[in-house]
């Protein structure tokens, strides 16, 4: 992450509406913002898309796992539970044994480069017996290295790849982890919000390619 | 053997499992190959011919959707999904319309989610003749092809009457339809699903009973219900190997929940099961389709957006199922008018995991006719 | 028609082509190529004195010897393959043990 | 004329690519000359009048044992040129052995000129009205005179057949 | 130097005929496997609801030339690190083969390059079993994967499926008691009957053998377009891929001309002994006729001035040729007194034979190959393991014991009397049972092997990686 410095003068300018780190939506930075929860700010005439999430579900996994629960949210009357990053794969196997979350539907990574825990990593589980979504969410920080789910679910072995090839976030326990979309020797992560989208690892594109550009 | 081998000196290296010992082939198909289906490219760790490892090399194809969605507003980003899954464009813009309306706490009208449910279903017909025909053709069938493009050019004739384009449609708007159905829609529909019934036959007639067809499918590319789980392939993959599962029942939307249809499931999950499921699939998409245009209801077509959209804060993830599998959408809005971040779950990225459990132990021959199966498509895989 | 001598020089010179080549090659595969060539020559012997004398007898042993031949082939590159598989070699002066 | 034409022609193109074959480096080279000899050889049968010999030397020889040939030689990746002879002594044996060889040869073709009428170099032969047809004849001979020799030839191919499946089997004996 | 040129001029005036055949077999041939292409895509095209080539001359009659210039024109590639003598020389072995193996083929009574060899058949399969080294060593010299893999295959292939139309050949031997072709004909005239019907399995087990031998759907595995790119052609292009392609339908041509011969009768008509059905002759006449006038009709429409002079020059040929089937006809059928002594009605009376011979000879070699390419669209593809359990396990035991059970129906004939057709319904119906017994005896073993595979498949140790 040697592009780390550049974080600040990110190019989120292009977004003039986009709020700061306080506006953020809370679900996403929950870890970091406990405090700051409760606000849902913009929208004052309609009610809350986001509110607490206090049933039987997160019951059972608050008991289980105590603080390691950060916090149990609704939106849009889809659940999300927001997990410590270090517990994030004893709560990934608890899901898949207990809850019976047997599908790992999907895995993907947030960047919220403002924040200190910068990434949220964002899988969807989905249950055949209870018919039922959940989605589990952990922030980590820039340098921060995650828990593979691979040995859990063996599909998170691309959706990781993936993760890494887009914002270079490492998965400890992978079995092979590199680039997948991207030629191996590319530089930079484009998924990072400090990536234009004009970027692009133009050294490679004129060596590789023999074009000056690929735009 | 052990000790035989301990006579021999050392110079020589102990590869049993290979052909003659000689060292194992590496035989690279794709990514100009004629039956990977499109830019992929499988690296074949070969014994003689038969298969001991592989692995995908995928990316030639990417665009970068992801990262172009982070700079589009809601309605500009739309046509781009259109061209991941290009022989399904409806199916993904429905998925994505479907995915900002949930963002947007907002709901289709009834008349728009039963016309997009009939033109989602004519391309899911669509998409799974195209992957009928070519599928045979890599086992060697020269003739179903053709068929199958007779067929698929009525559904794309439907579509370029309905909003001017055959492949990438662009068919749906957020909040519905742009386009009111075309005044012969429902006969133009009804005509093709009355002559299909027929056509599906024709196909069977070719394939099902053939004795090679057989042959080169049964008990070839077995993926078990566990496995196909664990490594999240979804669509007709999963039923094929016997799980009973459709989004559209499951957790229906647009307007499934109104109509009765089968899911199909197969036996085994081998190569001829994911055949049979995805025959049986046209005929139900048929049935479907029979049963939507009995009755369209009247009214708009187009619920209250606004020009600009803005959706409060917050994450939404909506699937459906695509013909393909699973196809979600997970989008983050920061209260802009241009997503934060939009997440395509792409299902031919992820069914394609499973080719390398599927191909292993099967000789090179059956790769070909396994790599079609899980039906991927390029522009999805790499986005 | 030619005299008889003709057909036995040039088996000769098959026969001493094929004896130089399974002297000197150290190669097994081109040394029971050499054989074959040998019996080849040996071929063209018997049909030649065949015709000259009137009777099929002689094509009837070119007959067998091409038959056993083939059962040479067959076998010598059977023992080729197995040695190879063992040895990762085909050359003659490295199979040099008598049970492997 | 004609005949001696075919003769040399056919004799000339077998030497010359037995020749070929024994020094080249590459084994499927040497088989290519190999099948151009054979080739030549059944020329010569047919010069001969020895039609079925000529059929049955390209179906059997040609089409049969050196596709096998070829086919082991693309197995075990001989492809490769290999290493030549390793030391000087073997190819005086062999200029020797062809020296003894031929003088040998020699010998007996001048001692056959003393029988008056019936030298190898003057033996002509029998009239072409004397032959049978070809095909017919040899297999009259074959089953009935050579009966025996011809079954146990049979015997000897299946033998060899399976003694060569057996050898060419992968063996998968666990320890 | 005199004695040498005189020397040649007598070769010539002995075997003026055999060397007219054999120059037209070397130019003619290449331009009939053009044509056998084109009608390929126009029966393919038919069977698959299009139109298949319609620009290049009417309904696409010129596409085969325009291809031919195509390849000719095109760049002649040798890979570089190709065995280069090799290379070279494994088209032009294909090719030489699949057209020597032709001179003792009888297309019709008459026209036949290698007339009196006894071995007859014999010949034209051993001949053409050289054709697979053409293929096995250009796919070893072009230093290339799929090229070798598909030569490996493709002998393989040759080499078992050689087997089963080797023992189909001899019932059908057995039958004539000749190798010779032209005796082969001649006895089942003698005997009025083709010998389809006498050894229908020989007949059949010919047939899929030899679609094998000639690398076609469903057996072309060795040019497997959707695994092995192009097989052993793969590194082929230009002039010597076209030898490669001309010497595949030349082997058809071969393969179908052996059959004929065999099985179907030769140049004999069908019913050569029922007399009023002769008018059935009037046919090739009638037909080269129809072509031609057709020919002319659409040659004003054709856009291109080179294209409608083209269609004039196909109408003209045609038209007289069929004006020589016509007088040949009208000479052969008419007993004028006073034109039996005109030489010329002599000669063309003579010619009436070869004629006709070869006209329902190629007729029914046309036949033939138009079952390869119905089959060919109609089925999928074999994997290599089926491929060979079906030669191995079915059809060379089914074509050994069809060998014996006509040698049994002969015996029945010759030493018991018996009429030579309840004798080899008899036969044929055992060997039919045992057809069954062996095909129901495959298929248990092919659904274990096939099962054992998938268990195979599920013991393979795999990380998920990759």
């Amino acid at each position: 992450m040697a592009d780390e410095s550049k974080a600040p003068q990110s190019p989120e300018s292009p977004k003039p509406a986009a709020p700061g780190p306080s506006a953020a939506p809370p679900a996403a930075g929950a870890p970091a913002s406990l405090a700051t929860k409760p606000v849902a700010p913009a929208a004052a005439a309609s009610p809350p898309v986001q509110v607490p999430l206090d049933n039987e579900l997160s019951r059972r996994y608050r008991e289980r796992f105590g603080a390691a629960i950060l916090d149990a949210l609704e939106d849009r009357k889809q659940a999300i539970l927001v997990v410590e990053a270090l517990q994030f794969r004893e709560v990934a196997r608890y899901s898949r044994d207990a809850e019976k979350f047997d599908l790992l539907e999907d895995f993907t990574a947030v960047d919220w480069p403002r924040r200190e825990k910068r990434f949220d990593l964002v899988a969807q589980l989905y249950s055949f017996p209870n018919n039922t979504r959940l989605r589990l969410k952990c922030a980590l920080r820039a340098e921060e290295q995650a828990d593979s789910l691979f040995s859990v679910w063996p599909a998170a072995n691309w959706l990781e790849r993936e993760i890494f090839d887009m914002y270079g976030i490492v998965f400890r326990g992978h079995p092979e982890l590199k680039r997948i979309l991207l030629p191996d020797e590319w530089q930079g992560h484009p998924l990072r919000k400090d990536y234009d989208i004009l970027q692009q690892d133009t050294a490679w594109v004129r060596e590789n390619l023999g074009i000056e550009s690929g735009q | 053997m052990n000790d035989l081998a301990n006579t021999i000196d050392d110079r020589t290296p102990q590869r049993p499992d290979t052909l003659l010992g000689a060292d194992e082939l590496v035989i690279n198909m794709g990514p100009q190959h004629p039956s990977t289906h499109g830019v992929l490219r499988v690296k074949l760790k070969l014994d003689g011919e038969r298969v001991i490892g592989s692995e995908c090399v995928i990316g030639y194809l990417h665009r970068g959707v992801e990262k172009i969605a982070e700079n589009r507003s809601y309605q500009q980003f739309a046509p781009y999904v259109d061209r991941m899954d290009y022989v399904a464009a409806v199916s993904n813009g429905l998925g994505y319309c479907e995915a900002v309306e949930k963002l947007l706490m907002v709901e289709a009208p009834p008349r728009a989610r039963v016309i997009r449910t009939i033109l989602t279903e004519l391309q899911r017909i669509a998409s799974h003749l195209l992957w009928l025909g070519t599928h045979a053709l890599d086992i060697g069938a020269l003739t179903p092809l053709f068929y199958c493009m007779r067929e698929r050019e009525e559904i794309l004739k439907i579509f370029e009457k309905y909003c001017g384009a055959r492949l990438t449609t662009h068919a749906f708007r957020i909040g519905g339809l742009q386009y009111e159905a075309y005044d012969t829609l429902e006969k133009d529909v009804e005509r093709f699903c009355r002559g299909f019934e027929a056509r599906i036959q024709e196909y069977s007639d070719l394939l099902t009973g053939n004795s090679i067809w057989l042959g080169r499918t049964r008990n070839v590319g077995l993926l078990k219900a566990e496995d196909c789980i664990a490594l999240g392939a979804s669509g007709p993959v999963l039923r094929a190997s016997g799980v009973k599962w459709d989004l559209r029942k499951a957790m229906p939307y647009a307007a499934y929940d109104q109509y009765k249809f089968e899911i199909p499931v197969g036996a085994n999950g081998d190569t001829y099961d994911r055949y049979l499921v995805r025959i049986e699939e046209m005929r139900q998409s048929r049935l479907i389709c029979l049963q939507a245009i009995e009755n369209i209801p009247a009214g708009p077509i187009m619920a209250r957006v606004g020009k600009v959209l803005k959706p409060p804060p917050g994450e939404v993830y909506h699937a459906i199922e695509a013909p393909k599998g699973i196809l979600g959408y997970y989008i983050v809005s920061d209260g802009g008018t241009q997503p934060y971040r939009v997440r395509i779950r792409p299902p031919s990225f992820i069914n394609l995991q499973a080719l390398d459990k599927m191909i292993r132990g099967h000789l090179v021959t059956d790769v070909v006719a396994i790599i079609g199966t899980p039906d991927i498509v390029l522009g999805e895989v790499d986005r | 028609m030619m005299p008889i001598g003709h057909y036995l020089f040039l088996s000769l010179a098959l026969l001493l082509i094929g004896a130089v080549g399974v002297i000197t090659r150290r190669n097994v595969i081109i040394v029971l190529m050499s054989i074959e060539l040998i019996l080849n020559a040996v071929n063209i012997n018997l049909v030649a004195f065949s015709r000259y004398y009137g009777d099929v007898a002689g094509q009837v042993f070119a007959l067998f010897i091409i038959a056993d031949a083939a059962a040479e082939a067959a076998v010598g590159l059977g023992i080729i393959i197995a040695f190879f598989r063992n040895r990762e070699t085909v050359l003659a002066d490295e199979m040099d043990l008598l049970k492997w | 004329m004609l005949d001696s034409i075919v003769f040399y022609f056919f004799a000339g193109i077998a030497v010359l690519s037995a020749a070929l074959m024994v020094t080249r480096r590459n084994a499927i080279h040497s088989a290519v000359f190999l099948i151009t000899t054979l080739l030549s050889t059944a020329g010569i049968f047919l010069q001969l009048r020895a039609e079925f010999l000529f059929i049955g030397q390209i179906i059997l020889y040609v089409g049969g044992i050196m596709v096998l040939f070829i086919f082991v030689i693309m197995l075990v990746r001989l492809d490769v040129p290999l290493p030549q002879i390793r030391s000087r002594a073997r190819q005086w044996v062999a200029c020797i052995v062809a020296l003894v060889v031929f003088l040998e040869a020699a010998f007996i073709v001048w001692m056959s000129q003393k029988v008056p009428g019936q030298g190898l170099l003057v033996l002509r032969a029998a009239p072409a009205e004397k032959l049978p047809p070809n095909t017919e004849d040899l297999g009259k001979s074959l089953f009935g005179a050579y009966l025996l020799p011809f079954e146990i030839a049979s015997i000897l191919l299946l033998v060899a057949m399976i003694g060569a499946v057996v050898m060419g089997k992968k063996r998968t004996d666990a320890p | 130097m005199n004695a040498v040129l005189q020397g040649v001029l007598a070769f010539v005036q002995t075997w003026w005929v055999e060397l007219l055949c054999a120059v037209l077999i070397v130019l003619v041939v290449p331009l009939i496997a053009g044509y056998i292409v084109l009608v390929e895509l126009k029966v393919m095209a038919d069977m698959q609801a299009r139109l298949g080539p319609m620009r290049v001359g009417p309904h696409g009659l010129l596409q085969p030339i325009a291809d031919a210039v195509k390849l000719l024109i095109k760049e002649d590639l040798i890979p570089d690190n190709a065995d280069q003598f090799i290379f070279w020389f494994a088209p032009v072995l294909s090719m030489t083969a699949a057209l020597t193996s032709m001179g003792a083929i009888a297309f019709g009574p008459w026209f036949q390059v290698a007339r009196d060899i006894n071995i007859g058949l014999l010949f034209v399969v051993g001949v053409s079993a050289l054709g697979p080294f053409g293929i096995v060593l250009g796919g070893w010299a072009s230093n290339n994967h799929y090229s070798i893999i598909g030569a490996i295959r493709s002998t393989a292939q040759l080499i078992s499926y050689e087997t089963t139309a080797g023992f189909a050949l001899v019932s059908g031997f057995l039958l004539a008691g000749t190798l010779k072709v032209s005796d082969i004909v001649q006895a089942q005239y003698a005997g009025h009957v083709w010998y389809v019907f006498l050894t229908p399995v020989g007949f059949f087990t010919y047939l899929i053998a030899s679609i094998a031998e000639t690398n076609r759907a469903p057996f072309d595995l060795p040019e497997a377009e959707s695994e092995l790119v192009a097989g052993y052609m793969t590194e082929y292009s230009g002039f010597r891929w076209s030898l490669y392609f001309l010497a595949e339908y030349a082997n058809m041509i071969v393969v179908g001309a052996v059959g004929t011969t065999l099985f179907l009768g030769g140049w004999l008509r069908p019913f050569p002994h029922v007399a009023w059905l002769g008018w059935v002759d009037a046919l090739p006449a009638l037909l080269l006729a129809a072509v031609g006038v057709y020919c002319v009709m659409r040659a004003g429409k054709q856009p291109a001035r080179v294209q409608a002079m083209f269609m004039w020059v196909v109408a003209l040929l045609c038209i007289v040729v069929a004006l020589i089937f016509g007088l040949v006809e009208v000479a052969h059928a008419s007993n004028f007194a006073a034109l039996q002594a005109s030489h010329s009605f002599l000669l063309l009376r003579s010619m009436y034979p070869g004629l006709y011979g070869a006209f329902w000879f190629l007729l029914k070699v046309s036949a033939y190959i138009y079952i390869f390419m119905w089959l060919r669209f109609t089925l999928p593809r074999f994997r290599f393991d089926q491929l060979m359990r079906l030669g191995w396990h079915i059809l060379i035991p089914l074509s050994l014991v069809n060998v014996i059970s006509v040698g049994v129906g002969l015996a029945l004939e010759s030493s018991l009397g018996w009429n030579r057709w309840p004798a080899m319904i008899l036969t044929s119906i055992a060997t039919l049972f045992v057809g069954m017994l062996l095909i129901r005896w495959n298929d248990k073993h092919a659904a274990a092997a096939s099962a054992s595979i998938a268990a195979d498949n599920s013991q393979v140790e795999d990380s998920y990686a990759g």
